[in-house]
């Protein structure tokens, strides 16, 4: 089984690194790009059988170590 | 002979490098802010440490769009030299002007301390003055030094010569391929590398070992333009 | 006064009523005097306001009676505690500013944040006075990491997130101190400290100077971050703390960086009238203090403030604690050129206010007044309270416990190697090796000796820095825990090859409500007082971080002392490793039964009790100015100060730095174990060139200073006899990598 | 316009943050887990109206900024 997990920075948390891009690409010429944020993207390849209980642990997994829950949310995805 | 430290919006190591400049070879050097678009009276620019544009998004990523890259661009064409010291390093690599990219390190955390490197190259004009082989103290500061270059390019590079510094062996701090430290372009006169010889010119700092890296490009522009010239 | 803007506010007759105001930490009396001060209740924004400002954090309400105790000016002490940070003179036109500051709470729920947030915060205290930030320490505390992932996980975040500011922004940091103890577990402290530089004429203060001048914000919009982080640091961490994550901020060294630079650069062309940091309760504090501070009043118009988010109330604004913005006044004359230079380094920058006569603080947005209050009610009037103090019982009992009175403990060589392993002792390389020590290249003396020493630039000065504070004595005895903790800071500036100058403190305690931890307070402080006072070093500024509690209650009590000292040549700089090959040994002082509170107590044996060293001030200002002359004069080959480990420790890490061995013979009449690991206060570990040992020892002992001839430095091996009988011996190597690897070793697993 | 981009280390790189990942969440019990890659997630407001010069503007930043191509690959994807 394949899980995506998409971790994002929280809506009013202060994103440096994405008004950084912003910036860039905005004196870049891509004047049309308005607000960025940026994230992570994680794919895990899993050793699972059920899909239920892939989808707990991967929850699991996201809320002990893949996202930082004080500034970040997660989702994710299972495919396979 | 006349020196240019480049300013990015971040770069940190801007003062260390034109001290080293001043105190190891008394030469002129001026800093030259990232929107400057005339580097035609510089012999040597020198892209220093530091964190340009906060390293977001990928070190060095944004920097390489300043507008006096095209000029770092057009000076590294014409033949004069170019240093890229860590941050610098990975600027060069986004820009294209030296191959290969710089991810995190290895074990993912910051690295600062004194590291031995075999100078690999010394006919670059960056390294005449060390021999082959020889073991030099130069210390490190960085997050993202992992020299990555794929498997042709890595051997392209060696048969080419153009690996200029390795980490002594077994004390690759950042997992870099075949302990790159530094690298040079085919033509020689651009050259980036992870530790900093700015902060081995003096006994005060630990190491006078980073010296020779301003003496050489200094003797190497002078028998380029005549024992005569002064400068 | 204009109607609130959002329908979610409460009216002043609700807060009033339903007495809103105590979920702000405004008592029902400090309510009253609000009422007073205003002629009105106060409305939302305004409650808001005045309850930040009357917090711990920004009025010392708790603690202003405690810190009148301390000596706050001396010849060298340009700018005492009440401006961003303390300046003292170092000559030749030069004056070196610092400051401690604590982030402890934002630490304890997003260590990362809260550790990186914290450094921008004390830089910017630096800067806005006009100094160029040259240096940054910081000064840490964790419950035991042994089999504590969370521990761990704050651990490794807070030094991760010290380093990620501190090495982007471009300020080496060069020292520091880790503790671990039970105490801190769910309330970990992280202090840091940043060192400046500047010139005499370039001193700025934080006043609203010139009735009708523009006041000016730069730095990055106003975000919803951080809302009452002043009074997220004024209460007791519980459970519920971490749903308190709006009070996280995040910080943006890079942004950082621009604000320092671009301010320096309108300093330095002679621009600005008067810059505060937006620290603490951001906007409310800096603008109602500048004002304060010039007796004037200010106006700021909230629509102009460059915003994040949308639909912001004025409430919102005001309490934001979103990172890196200042607030400065200029003469209108100098407008065109100050925005130029904010424009050239990309940094944002709005005209947001006016300087006023009347001595109110005005908010207008959109149109409307939307709070008008007196400035000196903010700043001056907050009520100031004296706790109720009380010997806590555990001090009663401790004092009939003989701290000597356990089991002779004959493996020495085993006990050293636990006590190098305790992670209080070990090797902080893990840590440092993570800060960028060297940018700058002024850094003479990197991480890992007692003190680091940074070199002033074009001069043959330098500046030796420190923190220190051991919260174990402190919670023995904290009176004489103050002591040592000033003592011992001194100490390690003087075995640097520097002479003391001055302090800063961080006061970290428990809940002031507590009667224990109150005298806690007032004790600890009467010991640091009297130590400035005898070693000639008056405290210039500092901070204060109580309710440092958690579930299992109060913290040791952990004042922590940043120390800057003066070397006036760089030749004096010394270090602590031993140099060379038959070097002779020299221990200054006298050794005593004293295990109270040791690393030897509680490593080897498990428990904290009874009553730590005792400490002679007079005594310890004899034995530090005779080190510094020995060492003026070249005497000395290397100097290391005795603290946690005692002896047996001080000579392992002397044998560290270069791997070189020693043999030494300790004659003593108490217990070899006691002996080797007594942490008696006022002794430092010498070596000296054979042909100097004699000169350095006559030196000490004309000086009034007890030393002893302990051996030679040599070999491969540490070999300690005690009495001629053997007690330590190992290849140094074999100690080495003990010491060195523990904490590595210990986050592994 | 919204675009999504998603930017991931090529697949013959090594990745440390990767590898750094995989290993802590085996010590946390996470033994399923196999390989794990890691890379940024973004997402870029556009002020555009025509999809397809929407996505070929996207390509252009990305070839330029958002991806390194000597170790990233990237994908796409505009909604609204
Ligand atoms: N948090 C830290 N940051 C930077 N350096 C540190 C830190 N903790 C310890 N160090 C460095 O490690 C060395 C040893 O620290 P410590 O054992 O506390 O020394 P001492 O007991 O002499 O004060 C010092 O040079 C100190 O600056
Ligand atoms: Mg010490």
């Amino acid at each position: 089984m394949k899980a995506t997990v998409y971790v994002t920075i929280k809506q009013n948390v202060l994103d440096p690194q994405g008004a950084a891009v912003q910036g860039a690409l905005h004196s870049l010429g891509f004047t049309e790009v308005g607000k960025v944020r940026i994230g992570k993207y994680m794919e895990l390849e899993l050793d699972a059988k059920d899909r239920a209980e892939a989808a707990a642990r991967v929850k699991a997994m996201c809320e002990k170590l893949l996202a930082n829950p004080v500034v970040e949310d997660y989702r994710f995805e299972l495919e396979g | 002979m006349r020196f240019a430290v480049i300013v990015f919006p971040g770069s940190n190591c801007d003062i260390d490098c034109y001290k080293a400049v001043r105190e190891t070879i008394g030469q002129p050097v001026d800093y030259v802010w990232h929107t400057a678009t005339d580097l035609s009276a510089y012999d040597a620019i020198i892209l220093p440490g530091g964190f340009s544009y906060g390293d977001y998004l990928r070190c060095g990523a944004i920097a390489r769009f300043a507008p006096v890259m095209d000029e770092v661009r057009r000076a590294a064409e014409e033949g004069r030299y170019v240093l890229g010291i860590c941050n610098g390093f990975q600027i060069l690599t986004e820009a294209g002007l030296l191959p290969g990219a710089l991810l995190r390190n290895r074990d993912l955390k910051f690295h600062c301390h004194s590291t031995l490197l075999e100078v690999v190259n010394n006919e670059t004009p960056f390294t005449r003055e060390y021999a082959k082989g020889e073991i030099i103290d130069i210390p490190i500061a960085h997050g993202e030094g992992n020299y990555y270059c794929d498997e042709e390019t890595l051997a392209r590079l060696e048969a080419n010569g153009q690996v200029v510094f390795r980490y002594k062996k077994g004390e690759n701090p950042n997992g870099s391929v075949n302990d790159i430290a530094g690298v040079c372009n085919e033509r020689r006169n651009v050259v980036g590398m992870m530790p900093h010889p700015e902060r081995a010119v003096s006994e005060l700092l630990g190491s006078v070992d980073g010296r020779r890296m301003f003496t050489s490009v200094l003797s190497a522009w002078r028998e380029r333009h005549g024992a005569a010239v002064n400068g | 006064m204009a109607q609130q803007l959002t329908a979610k506010e409460p009216t002043a007759e609700q807060i009033a009523e339903l007495k809103i105001y105590r979920e702000f930490g405004v008592s029902d009396s400090e309510y009253e005097l609000i009422c007073k001060y205003l002629g009105r209740k106060p409305n939302y924004t305004e409650i808001g306001v005045f309850s930040v400002m009357w917090s711990e954090h920004c009025a010392y309400k708790n603690s202003k009676p405690l810190l009148k105790k301390f000596p706050v000016s001396g010849p060298r002490v340009l700018m005492g505690p009440g401006e961003g940070a303390g300046i003292v003179d170092i000559g030749d036109n030069q004056a070196v500013v610092f400051k401690i500051e604590s982030h402890n709470h934002p630490s304890a729920v997003e260590p990362y944040q809260g550790a990186a947030t914290g450094v921008g915060g004390i830089i910017r205290d630096i800067f806005s006075m006009g100094a160029r930030p040259i240096a940054l320490l910081n000064s840490l505390r964790f419950g035991r990491l042994e089999g504590n992932p969370r521990v761990k996980y704050l651990f490794e975040n807070v030094v991760a997130g010290i380093a990620g500011y501190g090495n982007c922004v471009g300020i080496p940091t060069v020292g520091g101190e880790v503790m671990f103890d039970e105490s801190y577990e769910g309330n970990p402290l992280v202090n840091a400290m940043c060192v400046g530089l500047i010139d005499h004429d370039k001193i700025q203060r934080g006043v609203a100077k010139g009735v009708g001048n523009p006041v000016f914000y730069v730095g990055p919009a106003t975000g919803r971050d951080g809302i009452h982080g002043a009074t997220f640091a004024s209460v007791e961490l519980t459970g519920e703390s971490e749903e308190k994550r709006s009070a996280v901020q995040v910080g943006d060294p890079f942004m950082e960086k621009l604000v320092m630079e671009a301010c320096l650069e309108a300093i330095n062309a002679g621009l600005i009238l008067g810059i505060q940091d937006m620290g603490a309760a951001g906007l409310t504090c800096s603008s109602s203090e500048m004002a304060a501070k010039a007796g004037n009043g200010l106006e700021l118009y909230l629509d102009e403030v460059p915003q994040r988010e949308e639909g912001m109330t004025p409430y919102e604004m005001m309490l934001s604690e979103s990172q890196e913005r200042m607030l400065f006044v200029i003469d209108p004359a100098n407008e065109e050129k100050v925005r130029d230079i904010f424009a050239r380094w990309g940094v944002p920058c709005a005209k947001v206010g006016r300087v006023t006569d009347d001595g109110r603080l005005k908010l207008y947005h959109r149109g409307e007044v939307v709070a008008d209050m007196p400035v000196k009610a903010l700043v001056d009037d907050c009520p100031v309270y004296r706790q109720r103090s009380e010997e806590p019982a555990y001090y009663r009992a401790f004092a009939s416990v003989d701290t000597t009175a356990f089991e002779e403990i004959k493996d020495l060589t085993g006990a050293l190697k636990k006590v190098l392993a305790s992670p209080n002792v070990a090797s902080k390389e893990w840590v440092y090796s993570q800060y960028d020590y060297m940018v700058r290249t002024n850094t003479v003396v990197r991480p890992g000796s007692d003190a680091a020493v940074v070199q002033v630039p074009g001069t043959r000065k330098a500046l030796a820095m420190t923190t220190d504070g051991n919260g174990r004595y402190c919670w023995l005895d904290p009176e004489i825990g103050g002591k040592i903790a000033v003592a011992e800071a001194a100490r390690n500036i003087v075995c640097s090859g520097a002479e003391p100058l001055a302090i800063t403190d961080n006061l970290n305690f428990g809940s002031p409500e507590k009667p224990e931890v109150y005298w806690q307070l007032e004790k600890a402080t009467d010991g640091m007082a009297e130590a400035c006072r005898v070693l000639g070093t008056p405290v210039i500024g500092g901070n204060v971080s109580l309710y440092n509690e958690s579930e299992k209650g109060a913290i040791h009590p952990t004042p922590v002392i940043g120390m800057v000292g003066l070397v006036t040549d760089l030749d004096h700089i010394t270090t602590q490793e031993f140099k060379a090959e038959g070097d002779v040994i020299v221990l200054v002082g006298e050794t005593y039964g004293e295990l109270g509170g040791s690393e030897l107590q509680y490593a080897v044996l498990g428990k904290t009790e009874g009553r730590p060293p005792k400490i002679d001030l007079a005594l310890e200002k004899r034995v530090q100015d005779a080190v510094l002359e020995a060492i003026r004069r070249g005497l000395v080959a290397s100097a290391h100060d005795l603290s946690e480990g005692g002896l047996a420790v001080a000579l392992a890490e002397s044998c560290f730095g270069r791997g070189l061995g020693a043999a030494v013979n300790v004659e003593t009449s108490l217990r070899p174990d006691v002996a080797l690991f007594s942490e008696s206060q006022s002794r430092i570990l010498l070596s000296a060139r054979p042909e100097k040992a004699d000169a350095l020892v006559v030196l000490l002992r004309e000086r009034g200073v007890v030393c002893s001839v302990l051996g030679r430095v040599g070999g491969t091996d540490l070999v300690v006899k005690v009495n001629g009988r053997e007690g330590i011996a190992a290849p140094v190597e074999e100690l080495r990598k003990v010491w060195k690897e523990a904490i590595p070793c210990l986050l592994k697993n």
